[in-house]
């Protein structure tokens, strides 16, 4: 079965053709690969390609996006499954923000600028959140209301969570 | 005898210090926080005492917790390590209120060198060079204008009152004088509602050099030579390194002196540092001294062969000094860098989370002192450092290419690192030359971007890998029940490895 | 130039020649057998070529294949490493045919040293000291008597046509030796038909101590002094040290310069180790030579500031040797350990098996040169060496000190390990004294069992942590569905665990 | 609930009073304790008592078989549950062969020099095994009658597999 695989932002189609133990048959779009592929630790991969050795470690988001790292470099790379393909073709590419703000890392919420039903204009800092003795600022991109604060100030958080709900 | 101590600290300096206890047969007492209970410090010790919440300003900075689990413990001393209370000079007090050694020096010392001012006076009083310019606010313009042309060209005019830049002027030539004075203490007027200025010789290529010294409490103190450390993002010290490369035997002799004389001017005991500010030409100043271990202190240690934490406990329990200055030797080149959890390629965002992975690099002349071991979650309450990688070769050129070596074999997985920053530092040219200055980060943004990918095969195999961890992933999910044998030997391996890390 | 090299070993060996390889910048090529897959060194390498299955007479002996796997990847070089195909001088001379590089010394060199009997005249000729003896079989009574009046008390008879020990005599007393030879020639003649004898000089207490040489393609040879060798157990080293505690530098200078007599006898090129057996009045005599690098190279690189392998690959590309014997010094002292996956308080039982979980020890003077990782099954086929230790220190006494720190912090789990039996000779009186030959372990037996556990508290808490453990097992396996918060704050933190593990 | 445990051969009772967070009270005996224990990695614990910190790693034999290994020591310790209670009323503990021979540790069968049938005297060697290059004699401790031989010689065995079966 052939899926689709969004690599910084540009989408291939991937398809696994054959499979014998380690050894596996490759197709993205019209590049045919024979490669030896071991997961050899917990997300990390040693890969044999034309007898070059590659390591490839894989950091998962969530179960179907990756910060992928290989030696010198590291890619955003994102597995299209049916639930993708329908988001994706709800949501405009156009850079502007995403339905709510969220930190990468976890930290501590400093100070929250903004409250529900507040008008914000695009740069503007709504949530200011520190982590290891740094403090940063979280904007929007373009103007917006605010829907839902769900956070307070002193709140601890997770990475990745929602904290301001964007209308 | 010194037969106890306590580590006032938490991360890789915890360890580093109690390894040396160790070695002296001293039992090593921990202190942790809230959040680390799981930290390798606290597995490490001999003994652990809990001192309060997370945040530092509740636990690790709270003289009283420290005082009360050293107490309880019973130690004979407390090193302060680098950070957190080391430096302050109230905590030195304490400890020696309660009878407790404070592995550092006086409180008169950290005082007298803690505050800039006071600091410049004793300097210049001992013979120490210091940049030259004004320690008394100026108010009357002529006098400023005599004193520019005293201190001579380029200088800076700071606001005395000020801070933030504000009413700061370069002045780089002659017919500039008199306007920049005059627009500086109108400026610092407005601004401050006070137009007095301090008038600063201006270094146009500065280099940051320093000296570690040690001194006993009988009066001996040796230099254990220079540390370069230039390479600086926003002011923080990202890659050092030893000999520096712009250093003459000469000038090396000159300087080690005026460290010596800067130290023993405040009757200083244990082990210090003097940073000097250099221009191109060599000339340089005393900028300030660091009571305490530095960060930085193994490449010093690599290249002189002396363990400072052995002789920092020797000199708190009243040994004298052993080294001798003219027996201390610098052999090869030493380089530390800095492995921070931050997104280099994410304006240095801090990267707190769970190591899920980490192979540390091995082999000839690597140095890691680290404290992450995998499952372990960093917590986002203190310093973001992980750990110290320290090289050392019989040349400088080895040593770089020994650093990318073992940067290469460094991997970390779970959170994101500095190391492909490191690397990159590694490759640009002014550093592989050793003519950098402290701006050599700022002036090579583009050596230190991360590479466009031009190869299509690289993105290939990287989106391969993370398809088939997908696929196998969701394997693993739809079967509770053993999985045919046929053709997924790649899923096998990752469930074996499930199971033994079960 | 040499820009790619294959390196015809595995484990430790193999990533220690690549990262030397890197800093050069040349490429690595791995080779690796059906067991190997996963293997570092095919992880570390630049490429990687399958070489035959699991047991190495089908693999890393097989000389065609590897160099099979050599044209493939089209090297300039072949890295044998030690043990496997490293003495091998039928390789050597397959890939001279093949226009490959052999890093290593010639056939001829690798022949004469090869055969004891040949390395013994050649040795003699050159003017080297050989163990005093008989170099042809003696069959006349009197003749035997005669020669062990020459050669001095005591003596071993050995048959000429023997092994195992039959037929041989150890003669310490004068009124022993004709009864002695006459019983050893009747017994040699009993057992194998033959009633030829040797006659050989006992050292009754033996030291092994080896000189490491390089040697160029120019003529040049140079020695980096002596390596320690006599903790053994069945012949196999387990410690090594430089300098040696019994040395001194008249004997070192002398030794040194038989050695360099010894390669030069032979034509030697590249890195070799000429092995010495020493008494207690520091009498010594060649043994052998070893035409390779040694597992224990380490403790030379430290303490001579020399980077073996890279020598070894500037001599095989025809570089002139730069190092200087007057040049060349000790600096402190190095110690070597040998961690193996084996049992020692079970007979030293092979214990193969996954690696669970690792701590790798780190800091100040510490090198470690492994190739094992977590999840990582070490194979059943080859030797059971998993790692090396290396520590340096200023002091003998500092080193040993460093050593049992950086044990203390050394854990592996999943396979049993020979560290609690190292640790334990690190308190070996005689070890700690320098004062020990050959017999060590057998002479010390009491302290290097294990010890008896007094403490009730200490069983106490390894009965806790394993009964926590099972019962947090127990639950995990009733409940699929999340457990109930109160009270299983242990349980959430193995939960975590596996979570961030799969 | 209180269970039985056996370290070293010595049998004691073991059970835990109480439990806040990772603060135990447990009784082993009559020896009251009050902990702090974590799982710092996987097998490997973190116990502070009176303010010592110790170490202490665990390697599964199997789900109730543990060789637990302390700084300077290492012991074998024995969850006791009721299937283990019954097996063990019924073996008699007289340093008596197991009902079957196995090796400690995966390796390969060198050479079996029984067969079904025969029967060996005590200190009889029956089975060669070789592992990282070294060879291991499997000795019977009193005389056997041999029941039933499961493997062959060449064969790869795991470890604690049984391979030969005894009367």
């Amino acid at each position: 079965m052939s899926y689709e695989i969004k690599i910084n932002g540009d989408q291939t189609s991937i398809e696994i053709l054959n499979q014998d133990g380690n050894n596996i048959e490759v197709l993205i779009d019209d590049r045919k690969y024979n490669l030896d592929i071991v997961e050899v630790e917990t997300g990390v991969y040693s890969i044999l390609l034309d007898s070059k050795s590659y390591n490839v470690e894989l950091i998962p988001n969530d179960n179907k996006n990756y910060t992928v790292n290989t030696l010198y470099n590291s890619f955003e790379i994102e597995v299209i499954d049916a639930e993708s393909k329908y988001l994706n073709s709800r949501k405009k590419d156009d850079g502007d923000d995403a339905s709510f703000i969220s930190t990468p890392m976890p930290g501590k919420v400093v100070k929250i600028l903004v409250k529900e039903g507040d008008e914000v204009k695009g740069g503007d800092t709504v949530i200011i959140v520190s982590a290891m003795k740094m403090e940063s600022e979280y904007k929007v991109v373009n103007d917006k209301i605010i829907k839902k604060v769900l956070v307070s100030e002193g709140d601890t958080i997770k990475g990745n969570q929602p904290l301001i709900l964007l209308e | 005898m010194i037969k106890k101590i306590l580590v006032a600290n938490r991360g890789e300096i915890a360890i580093r210090v109690m390894r040396s206890c160790r070695e002296m047969g001293i039992q090593s007492v921990a202190v942790f926080s809230e959040a680390d209970r799981t930290s390798m410090h606290v597995r490490y010790a001999d003994e652990a005492y809990y001192i309060g919440p997370a945040p530092s300003n509740e636990s690790y900075l709270v003289i009283d917790n420290i005082i009360d689990a050293a107490k309880k413990s019973a130690v004979d001393a407390i090193h302060p390590g680098y950070g957190f209370l080391s430096e302050n000079a109230e905590f030195a007090d304490c400890c020696e209120k309660e009878g407790i050694l404070f592995i550092g020096p006086s409180a008169y010392a950290m005082n007298t060198m803690g505050d800039k001012i006071t600091a410049r006076r004793k300097m210049q009083s001992a013979g120490v060079s210091v940049v030259p310019g004004t320690t008394d606010p100026i108010t009357d313009i002529n006098e400023a204008v005599k004193t520019i042309h005293e201190i001579g060209l380029p200088v800076m005019i700071k606001a005395s009152a000020g801070g933030g830049g504000k009413g700061m002027r370069l002045v780089t030539k002659e017919e500039d004088i008199v306007s920049s004075v005059s627009s500086a203490k109108s400026e610092a007027a407005a601004s401050f509602g006070n137009d007095a200025v301090y008038i600063e010789k201006y270094i146009n290529s500065p280099h940051h050099i320093e000296f570690q010294i040690l001194a006993d409490k009988h009066g001996n103190c040796v230099h254990l030579f220079e540390r370069e450390c230039s390479v600086q993002r926003r002011h923080q010290k990202v890659v050092e390194e030893t000999p520096s490369p712009i250093m003459t035997a000469e000038v090396r002799e000159e300087m080690g002196k005026q460290a010596v004389a800067a130290a023993k001017a405040v009757n200083y005991a244990g082990a210090g540092t003097i940073e000097f500010i250099v221009d191109d030409e060599l000339n340089y100043y005393f900028l300030e001294m660091n009571t305490r271990l530095q960060v930085e202190h193994p490449i010093t240690e690599r290249v002189v062969s002396v363990d400072l934490v052995k002789e920092q406990i020797k000199i708190a329990d009243g040994e004298v000094l052993q080294l001798k200055q003219d027996e201390l030797r610098q052999n090869g080149h030493a380089i530390e860098v800095r492995i921070y959890a931050e997104d280099p390629d994410n304006n240095f965002m801090p990267s707190p989370g769970i190591i899920k992975h980490i192979t540390e690099p091995l082999g000839l002349g690597v140095r890691h002192d680290g404290y992450v071991y995998e499952g372990y979650e960093i917590p986002m309450f203190y310093d973001p450092m992980i750990s110290k990688l320290i090289v050392w070769a019989p040349s400088r050129e080895e040593a770089i290419e020994r650093m990318k070596r073992a940067l290469y074999a460094y991997k970390i997985t779970g959170i994101k690192t500095s190391i492909p920053f490191l690397n990159r530092i590694m490759e640009v040219p002014s550093f592989v030359k050793g003519r950098y200055n402290t701006h050599i980060i700022q002036d090579n943004e583009k050596y230190l971007k991360p590479k466009k990918v031009k190869s299509q095969k690289l993105k290939d195999v990287a989106s391969i890998a993370a398809f088939v961890d997908y696929l196998s992933k969701l394997e693993k999910q739809k079967t509770s029940a053993p999985v045919t044998e046929q053709g997924s030997n790649w899923k096998e391996c990752g469930r074996k490895k499930n199971l033994i890390r079960l």
